[in-house]
């Protein structure tokens, strides 16, 4: 049982190693598109401080969003997918190996880089703290409702705005907590009730997105 | 063992067949025939519980396969038009990876000797990507050697494979057929497997 | 279908289904239309006028009642679909993809009653509050599932994966209903609760459960029309459409 | 000669239509980049129209070569762009004429939108239309220098980054000018040297890329 | 009228063939022979000027293919192991955009008839994406009957087709080969084609 999560996990990651430009281009895009923003606001520490959250969070939600695309697309066209569909194990166990190993290859660079952006904007210790947390938090649940989205679209016509267009509703709660909690946290209200929110929003997640993923791609492969 | 039942598939606006069934022991042959764009395909990969049947249903050792999927997917090798292979990896790593994810842990020398057993010496290590066509096909025949399953369904298996690979396939089905085990087949080539019964499924122009 | 005795499953058949839904449209429609003439009289002249809001409260008995319907339409598309899904009866997708359109009309109309309400309320058109941002998160799922089901070709694949994703949308929807609960709100609480009494005036309360009853007639009549159409859209190579087609002609 | 020019074109643009997605994705991605900003910085005019041309610029660039992957990496995995190379027309004709098809469906959109963004950036109507013109200029150069890039590291593993590294270097100057020509109408001197520059990079690349790009493919492809 | 002169081709570590060489006459037909990875595919996108020799040169018409490349495409069909289609597009489009690019534009309703000929007849407005396997591999087959080239490089052409378009891709062939077309062909399959001269190259493991 959990011999095969690993070995998706392990499988998808030697190929991302493979395909490094794919991992760097999703941090790539995540720094530039935060970086924009001090250059734009100019050097004022007060206004940078008061967007900091909102900017990293939503730059996170972009850059996890493009690449959500390869998620399962490239599996589909060489047959890969077709396999994995007729191993033993159950589905839903396999689609969260592949969604782990997503969140490892995008969700942790973001994660490991977003103190640096948090610094540029001037954020406390203990905002830059909450930052990491909520992002840890969210980023994973953003993998896992953006697979259901990635499975549901998969060979479609039109998929990827498609996508865009599925998963940013359902985006938009994580988004709410996660830059709340940075938020109240940074004005002196407590992080807390945000990020038990925003855990929740990511245990209901995992007990059900991989199921409803699972469901998605046999519907797509039909 | 299988018994297919009076199955039926749709595909956009067409029927593409209606009324199939059949039945396999150990040591059946089946030859699903057709001509192109019959639902060949379609057919496999309904017995492999990839496609839902429009009517009808599939029942291994009496069980419907929907309802005891697990225990049916580990007694079944599927291998399609596509070779199901990642062009970055090696065949190595391919075969592997598969057959990890089939449910069977490979130690990298049986690997290597499945691999050795469709001629692939010295191309082990190399990425797939490079690989020739027929080459591809065989890393992907390579787990035919490890497997344990007894029911293999195979689509189009000698497509791009020279007339060595041909015979050893042949004789590999061959081996398995009497050992117990149950082939389905679709191919266009005249390649003659022996079996001590030989059925046959052919799907006409709807 | 040939089996002998009672079939439960007659009229989930398209072919029974289609005459029978073709005689309830008028009776319904009508019933609609008798309900809504009330229920707006009621409304708008039966109806005192609130001592706190003013007439503009009056925009309620369109806003609730349409805001009620486009949580109580997702739930039964959802529902549609899970049969659909898990019976494979045609006629359940066709019921799903004819309630979206209705479902996303009145998460819209509930949107912009409630923005326009929300002007002289809280002095805004918008505020991110949790039951406003869920019912506009409502309005984008009723959107990405006609999107979703216009987008793929197979109509069985279509209606399956669509399905799926209704299915997924319905955690929203008690979200919707318990925000104002949950979180603490703009939005105004529930007014109508089964454990205790009503907290309003008796003739608005009339007024509204008219206006539901109106629109929900309206919803069954406009489904009913469109499932007709699926039905001969998805079935016209079957041998009875044809027969139909013949005997029109 | 001009109508394989028209039918490599028109191919790419059905292909595009009927991938909806792929263009409206560098649409939205742009739009979204852009408009962060005023979200950000908040709503003080002269700010905003300070960091206007800067910021529309580099997330025009951005967008361009997030879709610079697709210009030939389909043709090459289903062998369409073999037959290509095997059409008895002159490579660098067709090479121009996919870059073309290509900068219709990502560079026009973002010239369409883009005053429309600068509105909402305060820029003036004379800024704006300095701003299309730095566009209709700067951003099919974009696409013939993201071409040659995108052909030499064609089914190289990494690929991705590749690209960006050997690319963004060639985009500076487009930047440079680019923005520096909104910036100069806006101050109130002249744009014409920047944008007569921009005119000579893209006559350069008119000249040199599709060449460029059509024997970076015939090595790509050996 | 084509003249390969003593080729040899090398890919990563290994050299493939060396020392190959032959000549084309107008309704001369070559056999490329040799196991999976023996480098038929390398040496047939060699002769098309896709791969550049490590060794030797390629002559069309006394010409060296590279200095006369247009005029040597003009005269050229290639078909490979893929099937050059795009799935998003139909076979009718996918057809005529192909045959413009190759310098041909074709009506609708020759195009159509082109599809009918390889017996695609109802399926020219379907996406690609949905045809089976075989029909895929007629709609590329399907540039055969609108083409003017004398030389026809065909790469594994029989692969996934069934019995009665095999009949008829070999009926085509031998009519072209009577034209005075020329054809070079790799097949593992079996399939016997009348022709004024035969020849083979035949790749050795190296
Ligand atoms: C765009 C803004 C708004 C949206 C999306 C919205 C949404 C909703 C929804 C979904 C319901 C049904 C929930 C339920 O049955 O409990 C509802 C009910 C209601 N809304 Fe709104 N609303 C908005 C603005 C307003 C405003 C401005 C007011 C008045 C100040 C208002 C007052 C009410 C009332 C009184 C109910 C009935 C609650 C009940 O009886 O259960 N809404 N609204
Ligand atoms: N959306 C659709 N509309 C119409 N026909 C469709 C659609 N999708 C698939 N088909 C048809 O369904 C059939 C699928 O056939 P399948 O792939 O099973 O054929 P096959 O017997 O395996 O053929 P081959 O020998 O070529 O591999 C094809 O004829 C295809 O054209
Ligand atoms: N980078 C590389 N390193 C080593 N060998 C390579 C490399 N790239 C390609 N090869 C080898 O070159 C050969 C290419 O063969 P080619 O595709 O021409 O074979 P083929 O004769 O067409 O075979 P098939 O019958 O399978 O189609 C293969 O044996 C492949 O393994
Ligand atoms: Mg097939
Ligand atoms: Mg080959």
């Amino acid at each position: 049982m959990l011999a095969v999560l690993r070995c998706v996990m392990m499988r998808d990651l030697i190929l991302a190693v493979r395909r490094l430009s794919d991992v760097l281009t999703t941090l790539f895009f995540f720094v530039i598109v935060v970086s924009l923003f001090p250059l734009g606001v100019g050097p004022e520490i007060e206004v940078l401080r008061m967007i900091a959250p909102g900017v990293v969070w939503v730059a996170a939600i972009l850059a996890s969003m493009l690449a959500l695309g390869r998620l399962f697309e490239n599996d589909y066209r060489d047959g890969t997918l077709e396999q994995l569909l007729l191993s033993p194990q159950p589905l839903s166990l396999l689609v969260l190996g592949k969604v782990m190993a997503h969140w490892a290859v995008t969700g942790v660079p973001l994660v490991l880089v977003a103190p640096l952006l948090g610094m540029q904007f001037g954020m406390s210790a203990q905002g830059i703290g909450v930052l990491l947390i909520s992002l840890i938090l969210g980023t994973p649940a953003i993998s896992l409702i953006g697979a259901v989205g990635a499975a549901l679209t998969l060979g479609v016509r039109g998929g990827g705005v498609l996508v865009s267009l599925l998963v940013l509703p359902l985006y938009i709660p994580v988004l709410i907590f996660g830059a709340g909690a940075v938020e109240a946290s940074v004005s002196g209200l407590g992080a807390e009730a945000h990020l038990s929110l925003l855990g929740a929003i990511l245990v209901l997640a995992l007990c059900f997105a991989p199921w409803a993923a699972a469901a998605a791609l046999r519907i797509s492969l039909d | 063992m299988l018994e297919a039942i009076n199955l039926a598939a749709v595909r956009g606006d067409r029927r593409l067949f209606a009324g199939v069934g059949f039945s396999l022991q150990g040591g059946d042959l089946l030859y699903v025939q057709g001509a192109n764009g019959s639902g060949k395909t379609t057919l496999l990969r309904m017995l492999c519980g990839l496609v839902i049947p429009e009517e009808g249903k599939i029942l291994w050792s009496q069980e419907d396969i929907r309802s005891e999927r697990e225990a049916y997917l580990q007694s079944l090798v599927y291998l399609g038009h596509l070779c199901a292979l990642k062009d970055d990896l090696t065949g190595l790593e391919n075969l592997r990876i598969t057959e990890a994810l089939a449910g069977e842990e490979i130690s990298e020398p049986r690997a290597m000797a499945a691999l050795q057993g469709v001629g692939l010496n010295g191309y082990e290590d190399l990425p797939v990507r490079v690989l020739s066509q027929g080459q591809r096909r065989r890393v992907a025949l390579a787990r035919l050697a490890l497997t344990q399953a007894p029911l293999w369904i195979l689509d189009e298996p000698f497509t791009a494979l020279d007339k060595a690979s041909v015979g050893s396939l042949k004789t590999r089905l061959e081996d398995h057929l009497e050992d117990g085990g149950m082939v389905i087949l679709t191919t266009h080539q005249e390649i003659e497997i022996k079996a001590a019964v030989i059925k046959q499924v052919a799907l006409a122009e709807y | 279908m040939a089996f002998a005795g009672i079939n439960w499953f007659k009229y989930s058949s398209p072919a029974s289904f289609y005459p029978v839904a073709g005689k309830m449209i008028p009776w319904v429609a009508s019933v609609a239309v008798i309900l809504a003439v009330i229920g707006l009289y009621f409304s708008f002249f039966v109806a005192p006028t609130d001592y706190q809001q003013g007439e503009a409260y009056r925009i309620m008995f369109i806003h609730v009642p349409a805001a009620w319907m486009s949580m109580f339409i997702y739930v039964v598309m959802a529902g549609y679909a899970a049969m659909g899904l898990i019976f494979n009866t045609r006629l359940s997708a066709m019921m799903a993809s004819s309630l979206a359109p209705t479902g996303a009309l009145f998460t819209f109309v509930a949107l912009w009653t409630g923005a326009l309400w929300g002007k002289p309320m809280w002095g805004a058109w918008w505020v991110w509050d949790a039951r406003l941002t869920t019912e506009l998160i409502l309005l984008f799922l009723y959107i990405g599932f006609m999107s979703l089901e216009a987008a793929i070709d197979d109509p069985r694949r279509a209606s399956r994966s669509s399905g799926l994703l209704a299915i997924v949308g319905v955690v929203n929807v008690p979200i919707i209903y318990f925000s104002v609960k949950w979180w603490n709100t703009l939005h105004q609480g529930a007014s109508i609760s089964f454990d205790k009494a009503p907290s309003m005036a008796s003739t608005m309360l009339t007024a509204m459960l008219l206006m539901t009853f109106a629109f929900w007639m309206y919803t069954i009549a406009m489904v009913l029309y469109r499932v007709r159409c699926e039905i001969l859209e998805r079935e016209r190579h079957s041998e009875w459409v044809m027969a139909l087609v013949e005997e029109r002609k």
